[in-house]
């Protein structure tokens, strides 16, 4: 082959961290590997992302890594790719049984899960009054929301669920309110990175630092900020960076015609002031 | 309205006598307030067949008002109409329409983003099927405006840029040309030049021959002594008098319109 | 003083032609120097292949563009399409999930839409509330629905095959929803350029008053369009359910505006009465042609918003300076 | 025949008062309703902090509403202020940490945001171009640019505490951001009642070519209500930075239609010259408040949506009857 | 212009003798297409201080158009516009209004948004300080509309729902009340009762003697003979013929209107 392979990675956004690391990530593999890498950014909107992966098909890519919006919404063009001999590995959200070579990421639902154990097993006191501050359009989120609250252990109580929309400053707003409609709460989880934004903006400026404890997903400066202050208590952080690498990779090994893991897990870590100095780095 | 029945009413030239005996249409106790305004306090009016009855007044007398209330366009606050012997109530222009009441309404009414042809027949769009049948409608329309002596060099243009002399004889021959029972004219020749003045004059009595019914509102005194039977003169929102034409004049007119003549 | 009589000379029709359709014009001159470009700059642009693509993704947006170039004309908008469209989805995913006949349950969603366009336009039209009050609620109860029926999640829609061949099929070689987008664009062309309806849809939007006075059921007229988009916008929702084989509550996020977009660049005036349908399909196309372009030359992501911004605000002021005096700012343009 | 001459009975100051600010009053009817309900259906919602806290959430929203008031009341539009407010946010966190002294970095982001106002301002008005068109290509531009900037990290602003004290600070009680909303409001509800700028853009708005003939300088009033919104868009952006304490491209999506929301509810009409900026205020604020009592109440985030929708719809529609012939629809709405 | 400024030229009264020799301003060749229609097609003309010029002729004659020309509305495709001896180029009707030409539009360009007071002032706001003086504008306006003996009740009131005589009044008031050297009146008196038609051709003849030179467009002959001085007549975008008024009578006119005169 005289032209370098072209891989495609079909992102949902660029507005949050998580998903440029994750770009990052892939670059950086494809850099490695001597490949090409063109990135589509789906501005959230679930069948841009079905046309972005036909008019790669059209052109020929030798492989797709997507980040689904909508993850049954995703399968027709994931078996359009795979009928076109083009392999598709799934990062993040989970795919529902199809032709796709692989599954890159985290159990969102175990991870909301594993977070709402640990609170169990670091309980101060013995009664949690947990405020929810969601992402209603973020499938992603939903997943999270309800492996935390399904999962959540005994003294720990949902007061109240807020959509903040994943916008910065809507979860703002909501989470404020959160603080007003609950007097007695004494803790916010964020089900992503500008819900978490959000909620500690929200307790910051209110200056609640000292009777609300905060979980949720995804480091920032901020989020560390305030795990060195002590009301974040514990925050999931993923890998997306590997997550990207792991994709690139993994179409690079399929595109050689080798085979590859049905399911790459890139573990997630729960944060918190014993383990933050790890992570610092990333935000330098 | 069909196409068909459109296409009679238009063709047919017929010459009805003008009638006497009971009117056409008569207005009784006519009110109408907008907000706390009376545009309108109380009128009576008659109009007969194969007669054109003058409305004049000062400016916000309340001629246009009173129009719009027969043209079913206002709906009024007091007081009857009766078609014939019927009383009837429009809840809408439509509703006049369909009793064959056309007007000519001052401010003209004409969509501005619709061709020459298309305001002519608004409302009244001839079809072929499903679809409007734009070159009949187009012949009937150079006849219509030829009627009026106006000249409008290109049909299918926007009515938007046509000058005001234009857009009115539009508006004229738009409600002329449907064979109404009574037509009302609100000021039809104020932007009219004088041939075109003429026209819509003969217009009037040409239509009145064949048994309609015309109102013609206008500042135009001298046009009243030549086309109307009677005159009948607003003041702040009530008829103030009623003259048959030959017998009175233009001062007695002019005095009564500013008030000088019943004091 | 000797006077002499001369007649005008008669006016070019070309000239005419050329002013009137200014702005359909100035968008169509636009969108050939898209395909030519993007033909230019990569080679598989202008294959079939992609072109029929790129109609089957415009396909839902064509659609609802059809019937909001009709709400627009009217001095209308409608900013719930979107909503509508999320909302149908998902029901459609829960019906034919449900057991439901897919036949019957087009039939049901396209009778759903109706409804839902039926309630906005009677508000709108026989209450007098503004369009944009009106389905901007709709916009946020129609999307709340949704989240309500599916809780955020998407609903596969499985064992329908003819449905999910409306959204993913092909008919002699073409994708059978760009031709059901065709055949909506040709009915819309159709009804606004030589049907009654459509002289009354633009009479209302120009001049409604007047449109009532000469006997035109006006608020008819006007509550129909909100009842078009509504039925437009079921349709889309069945295209965008069969070929993304699932129902969700996200789907259609920003469409109204991706919808209004097309139709204004096509030249339809917000102020009502001024009209062009072919105009909005090649706006329309135009957005969806610089989508598919972008992505096919590898531009940065990052980038890609910023250019498509600039690509159609430099072409569209380029276009008007070619036409002159193709667009005049404010209502009181006649001189 | 016996002619009597009498005169009209003088109107009624009241009715003609009711008659004229028939939509403000229904607006602050609802607005009043809204209150009494959420004061009887929860114990915080009339707390002074509670209520402080709704206006100083509703602050970014409110001061760019009113510039959108003069844009809309022109029959303009703004698209793009969401985005604005996403760059200059995003722009202000970087300018901040670079080390810029922060009042500098102010005075800084509040001429971006007057030149990216006056770059749309002149394409809209000397280059008539559609507003809509402008404004979305912004939209798109400035989302990309931020995008861009960012490249998603969410920027800490740290070490300026006097600029974080703008967004959460308060001031004899009253939050900050609160304060400069109320002032920005009473600017511009003076500014449109009793300024002769004002009466421009309301004759712009109302008949441009008539503004034009009497000697108004027509163009540069249009492209200067954009410039407003521009300025505004970058204050908005730098009470959200100091709220947030930090700049992000994820800032402010969807807020141009909340911004709309608030200035169509209170009676100002997309079709220009008819304004009201104490509407564009009750109708901000009832956003804000029917979001804040609905958490308030413990509704569950699945029906917030919803409820709104509704509320506003069935209030709005309610008052429309009450004040009878408050809205009419048509351009042609003179009888 | 500042308040003062408009305030020192309402309130002067001077009677300045008409001129002759050269006039205010002459028109030479004037030129205007329209797409690809010829509005214009060369027009001289010229206008004296303290004199009136009728301007006449067919509808769609090009009357309006050369009348917008005048004031900056319109710029023209070809010819030379000279104010006294200065050719002078238009770019806006601001450009013509900052010269003293003023012109009471046939379409009477109100703002139907703002009121009575807020349309007669409209480009010459009076201001307290940074803020509108309502209160100076209201007592003036009552003057302005006095004098052309039109009753508004309430001078608050929007535009939009007054009668069509009142709004021509608020147009016509308005441009006549701020001392122009040039004043055109496109169709003024068109919808204006017998009184207030009067009112505005004593307003004519009252501006003339302070010397300012007026066009009348107008459809209404026998005003003309009031009131000008020269009569000029249009057709189909030419002038094709000029008369002084003591030297024509009503027939002439209208033959040369209707292309007979010259034939
Ligand atoms: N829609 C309306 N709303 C409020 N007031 C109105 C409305 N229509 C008319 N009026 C008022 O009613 C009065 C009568 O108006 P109308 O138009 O009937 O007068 P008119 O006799 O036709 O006058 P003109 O000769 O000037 O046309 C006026 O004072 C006018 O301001
Ligand atoms: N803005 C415009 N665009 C296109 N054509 C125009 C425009 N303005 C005027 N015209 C055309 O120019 C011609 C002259 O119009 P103008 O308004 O000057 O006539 P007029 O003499 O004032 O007539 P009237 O007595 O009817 O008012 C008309 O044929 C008209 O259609
Ligand atoms: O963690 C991510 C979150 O930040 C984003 O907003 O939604 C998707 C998630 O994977
Ligand atoms: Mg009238
Ligand atoms: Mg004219």
């Amino acid at each position: 082959q005289d032209e370098p392979r072209t891989f495609a990675l079909v992102q949902i956004n660029q507005q949050a961290l998580f998903f440029n690391e994750m770009n990052r990530g892939a670059q950086e593999a494809a850099d490695e590997l001597g490949v090409e890498l063109v990135i589509f950014n789906a501005n959230n909107e679930a069948f841009q992302q079905n046309s972005a992966i036909e008019t790669y098909i059209t052109q020929g890519v030798d492989g797709i890594a997507v980040v689904a919006i909508d993850v049954n919404g995703i399968m027709p063009a994931v078996e359009q790719a795979d009928a076109a001999g083009i392999p598709v590995v799934a990062i993040d959200a989970i795919l529902p049984e199809g032709p796709q070579a692989a599954q890159i990421g985290v159990d969102n639902a175990q991870a909301g899960a594993d977070l709402a154990a640990y609170i169990g097993e670091n309980m101060e006191s013995d009664e949690l009054s947990v405020g929810v501050v969601g992402a209603l359009n973020s499938y992603i989120q939903n997943v999270r929301r309800d492996g935390f609250v399904e999962n959540r252990p005994e003294g720990v109580s949902v007061v109240n669920t807020v959509d903040g929309q994943n916008i910065q400053d809507v979860a703002l707003n909501a989470s404020e309110n959160l603080l007003t409609a609950n007097p007695g709460m004494n803790a916010i989880y964020g089900t992503g990175e500008p819900a978490l934004m959000g909620a500690i903006a929200a307790v910051t400026s209110q200056g609640r630092q000292d009777d609300i404890s905060i979980y949720g997903w995804d480091l920032t400066e901020q989020v560390i900020q305030g795990i060195d202050e002590g009301y974040v208590e514990a925050v999931v952080q993923q890998d997306p960076a590997e997550m990207g690498a792991e994709a690139i990779r993994a179409l690079n090994t399929l595109a050689d015609g080798d085979e590859v893991e049905g399911e790459i897990s890139v573990p997630v870590t729960i944060v918190t002031q014993d383990n933050v100095d790890d992570f610092r780095s990333l935000f330098e | 309205m069909t196409a068909t029945d459109t296409n009679t009413r238009i063709a047919s030239e017929g010459g009805v006598p003008p009638s006497d005996g009971t009117p056409l249409m008569s207005l009784r106790g006519i009110r109408k307030t907008f907000g706390s305004h009376q545009a309108l306090r109380g009128v009576d009016l008659d109009i007969f067949a194969g007669e054109c009855v003058g409305l004049i007044g000062d400016n916000a007398a309340g001629k246009s008002t009173l129009s719009k209330i027969i043209a079913g366009t206002h709906i009024p606050d007091g007081g009857r109409i009766l078609l014939g012997d019927e009383p009837v109530s429009f809840q809408s222009p439509a509703d006049a329409r369909a009793r064959h009441i056309e007007m000519v309404y001052q401010d003209l009414s004409l969509c501005d983003h619709i061709d020459v042809v298309g305001n002519l027949f608004l409302g009244r769009e001839m079809t072929k099927g499903p679809f409007l049948d734009q070159e009949r409608m187009i012949k009937q329309a150079e006849e219509m405006l030829a009627r009026l002596e106006i000249r409008i060099p290109r049909l299918t243009a926007k009515v938007e840029k046509l000058s005001g002399g234009q857009r009115q004889a539009i508006a004229i021959a738009r409600a002329a040309s449907f064979e109404p029972d009574i037509l009302i004219m609100d000021e039809p020749t104020s932007a009219l030049a004088v041939a075109e003045v003429e026209a819509v004059l003969e217009l009037i009595n040409r239509v009145k021959e064949r048994g309609v019914g015309v109102i013609l509102v206008t500042h135009r005194m001298q046009d009243l002594f030549r086309v109307c039977d009677r005159i009948a003169v607003m003041y702040e929102g009530t008829k103030v008098a009623e003259r048959r034409t030959e017998e009175t004049n233009l001062q007695e007119l002019v005095d009564l319109i500013v008030g000088k003549g019943g004091h | 003083m000797s006077t002499t009589y001369t007649e005008r000379v008669a006016g070019s029709a070309t000239r005419d032609f050329v002013s009137e359709y200014a702005q359909v014009l100035s968008i169509a001159t636009f969108f050939i120097v898209c395909l030519v470009f993007f033909g230019a700059m990569t080679d598989v642009f202008l294959s079939a292949t992609n072109l029929l693509n790129v109609v089957r993704q415009a396909a839902p947006i064509l659609v609802v563009a059809v019937a909001m170039t009709m709400v627009i004309t009217t001095a209308g908008i409608d900013l719930s399409v979107g909503s509508q469209v999320a909302f149908v989805n998902a029901l459609a995913a829960i019906t034919i999930s449900a057991g439901v006949p897919w036949p019957v349950a087009i039939v049901l969603m396209l009778g759903v839409g109706a409804l839902i366009g039926g309630v906005q336009g009677w508000f709108v039209s026989y209450q007098g509330i503004p369009a944009f009050i009106v389905t901007l609620a709709g916009l946020s109860i129609y999307r709340g629905a949704a989240l309500l029926l599916t809780e955020g999640y998407s609903i596969p829609i499985r064992g329908a095959d003819g449905f999910l061949w409306l959204g993913r099929g092909t008919l002699l070689g073409v994708p059978v929803p760009a031709l059901i987008a065709i055949l909506v664009v040709i009915a819309g062309f159709v009804v606004m350029w030589r049907t009654p309806y459509g002289r009354q849809i633009i009479a209302c939007g120009s001049n409604f008053e007047a449109a009532r006075r000469v006997g035109m059921p006006a608020r008819r007229v006007v509550s129909s369009v909100y009842v078009l988009a509504g039925v437009a916008s079921a349709l889309a929702a069945l295209l965008l359910a069969a070929r993304l084989g699932s129902g969700s509550s996200n789907a259609a996020q920003g469409f109204e505006l991706q919808v209004i977009a097309g139709v204004v660049l096509g030249g339809t005036s917000l102020m009502g009465g001024k009209t062009s349908m072919i105009g909005t399909v090649l706006g329309t196309l135009t957005i969806a042609v610089i989508g598919n372009g972008l992505i096919l030359m590898h531009v940065s992501p990052f980038f890609t918003q910023i250019v498509t911004g600039v690509i159609i605000l430099v072409a569209i002021w380029m276009n008007t300076r070619l036409f002159t005096g193709t667009w005049k700012i404010g209502k009181g343009g006649v001189q």
